[in-house]
């Protein structure tokens, strides 16, 4: 873990409860709330997951709650859709999005279609959890960041908190989603920000991106880990005299296009900012949504600033990542066309 | 072309003998009359299967994926299922669905793939579902259901409800990735699943033998610490007795079982496929002298519950039946266009809301017959 | 299969050859060319494809060449790379692209990257053919568009052909290419489109797109099967005075980008047409290149006209896919704009 | 905490008795100077392990993913393969790399993933490759590489060349989708694979155990058809000699083998892991008297092969050839940055040449001192 400096200054609460632990309060608590509700996947019982996302959990709710599983992602989803099917609201945990490949047919083929195709049969309420994202010296399978290939398949939603609030907040009104719900956890942030968390249970609705600055001349969206990046570029682009609307998506899918082009038609101008690579990456759907509904208000082509369309290198990764650096020219030409 | 030569029936008891008679070790202790529904089930079966085939032929339904052979497998394994048991489907299952009292009516809208279809005519015929009886969702990927039931008995198992499922896949399906990840969670948590394995001999072209270098499908189960047998699929008294042993084992052991049924595919793959391409007509053949209906209405003869007046009447009886339910199914409108657009999500989202309006308003309105 | 027919209008040459022959010419033209290529599938041998695509190989090169493989797509494909590592060139077919999701695995973490993460040492130069598209009455699992998901993927190559000449060119191109190629087949076009096939070899080079039907007033980008159907609405528009300029893309991607900008900057207009769901489909990629290249130039907000953000529909399929009545309004209102 | 219990050595044969004599009926016959080589490279991959994981507590290198306790089972089965041979390994089997005569130096280049890394400094450390010493390439997604090293042998096999295949993986691996299909191609195509399961017993925190029901992992090899047996993983002398049969059996009958070999996992999973989370010390403390190095040696000082000085003088060799490559791997530059964008594909197509040149003439260029 590489915390830049830049994560700590930027979230302006006070420092209390890092994004580990908020998870884990949340998982905790709809464990306790619902007995329905069951933790599965590898290494989250006994040693509390790689993360220590589930750590303290299966002490406390027994192996039969928080299970351990052999070394098959397909397997854990499989298994998890039987169980939503019987009832149970399954939480699965991939232990890097990297690692969610030997699942792809049982989410794509199955559980985003099982509701449609069984006519309304059988819903299949259950919440995928993952680490995503760069910067912690993990190279091309500990880094990346899949969520385009879900938000192309119908029947899921996507969702990719920023911060610890809204991580407990947003897990807990996905596991009380009668959909299936792909969690993304941004890996670099999970140690890095500190805030307060309250200690007791809330929920944050899903599809409903945040304005975490206002500004007036540039609208930038993001969300997990660059959406850090992006405030620190926002805070540069102030120096230089250009005002940057922060948006944190927070639900990658369906996802807010109102606060979207809400922002835009006040601006005039976009830009996007992920880590996936640039190609067909959720990038490319935004600025498209964006020329669909808002193209009249467009002054300046949208911009996107992404990872580059190559595998996730190791030692070079904070080249490839969209940083600040790569944003900041971004905004500042985008202010300027 | 070569054909299979190790899945033989060697070593596999049967319960009806080439007289008719029993062989009571091998044989479940039902009345007679249980005996003519066993038969009777088939007998739909079969000849629900022929109809459906000539629709197709005709045009007037799009698909279908029949049982031609392998009616004992199937109707000896899902009768000898307690109510309160779940059955995941493969496809060629429908005979399994409607001894479960899923009415003809609805098994037909879904080959019609009409507005009454219980799948909202979103699939092709034949990947029918009921949660009402207890009976999952055929989809295509092969395997996909297998890991699914498992985790479907391991949540009833922690509920502590004393259900067994039972997932039916054929040969081929054994190399899909689900069947080694089903049967290695369910050996390693004592899930209380029937793995049913409906050799049928052929995975479209592919022979059972070179589908796998192993002796037989049911060894496969030791790798996961799960027991295993084979039954003689085109048995129905066999079939049905080894899987109501299969079933006080899986409650009583609290662990799963796998049962090979060995039987064999008379048809083709589906009304897709013409097998002449790959398999010889004497492998066929040879195969018919094993037919299944022949065996247990040989057996039912044998005891006097069983004539040939019985059995003209009886298939007319279901001749008569679906030609009712064809009639209706294909009077019956489509879904209705808006109908696209559910069940994507439990609540339709903005962006669906969109698109349905753009569907409903769009081109389609202005020219409704476009097809 | 319903061969609307309009597709036999479309196309002005004299059949002769359908997509099927021109596709099984150029697989036996490379087996009897290289003696390293494979082919190898369920059901390719004995039965020559379940669309008879590899009809009579097996007959022709021994099954040692054409090689009928268990049901596993994720071992056909890990096979086919260990095969291309030897040296080999193996041509994989997966029954139907809905299938190809067991194999993602092994077609996305591992042949994508096989060169980059290996520092060059291990190319894996195969190629994977699947048919793709709806309108054969396949419903959910026969009739899919995965491509987006492929193109988002940094290492690999999508070719998809509309018609019998292009195909048979392309093929050989893959098959030679020492990239791994996915090489999707629109099955709606197998026997409903013919023309004139030279018999001989001949390639057609990867990464270029064509001009189907030269226009002023707006461009539409189409690939595969949609190809006909954006040529049927452009002869409509053209009825109503709008001149469309229609462009085969032929090569996903790496994509033509020269092409469509030459075009999009002499029209200012661009409407896409696909089948795969509108969301973070390949639409969305080529709108936002559009507008990234040629911002000023466009004059009216591209637009998508693609399949929609549903699982694929059985019995209404021809009110999911993108035909020329869907096509024909996106056209005259870009045009209009 | 629970412990494998089922994964015990019961029935296993050694070579090397707890007196430093040999069973011969399970030993090769191979010279002393053949035994010391076989010490020696185990010695130096432990010295480098404990070097490796220094470093990388010193914030030097990222990660290391290590072999202590194992080294037998990783040098006794990669030193018996022939030099035609090919190895598809795992992650932990740098042993085997280096084996082979792949440089130290370009090892420590790999760990440090600088510019001269043979992988350009693109993957984690410990994810090596060589072409030039028939050695695949370190993948992180368990069990990928079991089904390509099966398309690998077979493609030998119809090229007929006489070569075969090694594969390495882990007992958890066998849970994955690869080891199914992977072990099914095989047994079907009768591929020249040597399927190699390191059982450590561990994967990361999941005790063997719960990683599957069956017995023992060769017996999931049956369901394939392929044959396979179990060896003393901790003792090299053991391992060699079931892979030179298995060799000559591969050979000899054109099938592929399993062999599961029986070791331990004496460290944590990697660097990144603390065992003393899921796992009792005792355990660790039972398997330290099986250590394969100290088996060895008593062996090689039993022959006279081998004393103290021999011990010391080997391990400052490599500490001292270590150093030299630390120094110069440490020293060396990171690839340049232009790297990040070949070998995507064979030639650089223009939105990846479009990308390097914006990251070149990007703020990269006005700020060189970004990381
Ligand atoms: C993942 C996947 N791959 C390929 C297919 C195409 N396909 C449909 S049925 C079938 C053969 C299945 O054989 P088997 O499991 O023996 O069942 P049977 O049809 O004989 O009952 C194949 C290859 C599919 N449906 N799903
Ligand atoms: C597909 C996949 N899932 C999860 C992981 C994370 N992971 C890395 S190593 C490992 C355990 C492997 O255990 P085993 O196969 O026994 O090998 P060992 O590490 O014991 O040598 C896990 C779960 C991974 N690398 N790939
Ligand atoms: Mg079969
Ligand atoms: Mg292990």
């Amino acid at each position: 873990m590489v915390p830049a400096p830049w994560i700590l200054t930027c979230v302006k609460t006070m420092p209390k409860k890092n994004l580990v632990t908020a998870l884990n309060e949340g998982l905790r608590s709809e464990l306790a709330e619902n007995p329905d509700v069951v933790v599965l996947g590898e290494d989250v019982g006994r040693v509390g997951g790689v993360f220590r996302v589930t750590a303290g959990l299966q002490e406390e709710f027994g192996s039969d709650r928080v299970i351990d599983t052999p070394l098959a992602e397909g397997g854990i989803i499989g298994a998890a859709i039987g169980m939503a099917m019987y009832g149970l609201r399954p939480i699965a945990e991939i232990q890097f999005s990297d690692f969610i490949f030997p699942a792809f047919d049982q989410i794509v083929s199955e559980a985003a279609k099982y509701r449609y195709r069984s006519g309304g049969e059988f819903p299949i309420p259950m919440v995928i959890r993952a680490p995503v994202g760069g910067g912690i010296r993990g190279g091309h399978y500990h880094s990346q960041s899949p969520e385009a290939l879900f938000i192309h398949t119908p029947g899921l939603k996507v969702v990719c908190p920023s911060n610890p609030y809204d991580a407990k907040g947003l897990l807990k009104s996905a596991v009380k989603d009668n959909d299936t719900v792909m969690f993304f956890e941004p890996k670099r942030v999970y140690r890095a920000v500190k805030m307060e968390v309250p200690d007791g249970p809330y929920e944050i609705p899903l599809s409903q991106a945040k304005v975490v600055r206002p500004g007036e001349d540039v609208t930038v969206i993001a969300w997990g880990a660059m959406l850090f990046e992006a405030l620190a570029a926002a805070e540069s682009a102030q120096q230089q005299g250009v005002s940057t609307e922060v948006l944190d998506l927070r639900t990658l899918w369906p996802v807010d296009v109102e606060s979207i082009m809400q922002s835009v038609r006040k601006t005039g101008r976009v830009v996007v900012v992920h880590e996936a690579p640039k190609t067909c990456g959720f990038g490319a759907e935004l600025l498209t949504l964006v020329s669909e509904h808002a193209f009249l208000h467009l002054q300046a082509p949208p911009k996107r600033v992404t990872g580059w369309d190559t595998p996730f290198p190791y030692r070079l990764e904070q080249e490839y990542l969209p940083l600040q650096h790569r944003i900041l020219p971004a905004l500042l030409e985008t202010a300027a066309y | 072309m070569r054909r299979p030569s190790i899945f033989l029936r060697e070593g596999i008891p049967t319960a009806i003998r080439p007289d008719g008679t029993l062989d009571r070790t091998h044989a479940p202790d039902i009345s007679t009359e249980r005996k003519r529904e066993l038969y009777v089930a088939m007998l739909r079966t079969r000849v629900i299967d022929g109809r459906l085939e000539r629709l197709q032929r005709q045009g007037r339904i799009g698909f279908h994926i029949g049982s031609l052979g392998e009616e004992a497998s199937i109707l000896g394994s899902a009768m000898a299922m307690g109510a309160q048991d779940w059955i995941f489907p493969c496809y060629r299952e429908f005979g399994a669905l409607l001894s479960r009292g899923f009415p003809l009516q609805s098994y037909v809208d879904n080959m019609f793939a009409n507005a009454n279809d219980i799948v909202k005519g979103r699939q092709m015929p034949d990947h029918y579902t009921s949660r009402a009886h207890r009976f999952g969702s055929v989809s295509s990927p092969i395997g996909t259901q297998i890991s699914q039931a498992v985790g479907f008995a391991w949540a009833a198992k922690l509920k502590r409800d004393p259900i067994t499922v039972a997932v039916y896949f054929g040969d081929g399906a054994t190399s899909s990735h689900d069947f080694h990840t089903g049967l290695n969670f369910a050996g390693v948590y004592g899930a209380p699943v029937l793995f049913l394995c409906r050799n049928n001999q052929w995975a479209i072209s592919l022979p059972s033998n070179e589908q796998t270098a192993s002796q037989n499908f049911a060894e496969k189960a030791s790798s996961y610490g799960v027991a295993a047998k084979r039954c003689d699929g085109n048995d129905v008294l066999a079939t049905y007795h080894t899987i109501t042993e299969a079933l006080g084992y899986i409650q009583r052991e609290k662990k799963p079982m796998m049962i090979e049924m060995l039987t064999y595919r008379m048809g083709g793959h589906s009304t897709s496929d013409d097998p002449r391409a790959y398999r010889v007509d004497d492998e066929v053949d040879r195969w018919a002298k094993t037919d299944p209906l022949v065996r247990m209405r040989r057996h039912l003869e044998h005891l006097g519950g069983w004539n040939e007046t019985d059995e003209s009447e009886a298939k007319q009886a279901v001749e008569q039946e679906l030609s009712q339910c064809i009639e209706r199914a294909e009077a019956a409108p489509p879904p209705e266009l808006d109908t696209m657009f559910d069940d994507v999500y439990q609540t339709r989202p903005p962006h669906l809301q969109q698109q349905a309006s753009q569907l409903i308003h769009g081109p389609r309105a202005v020219d409704p017959h476009l097809r």
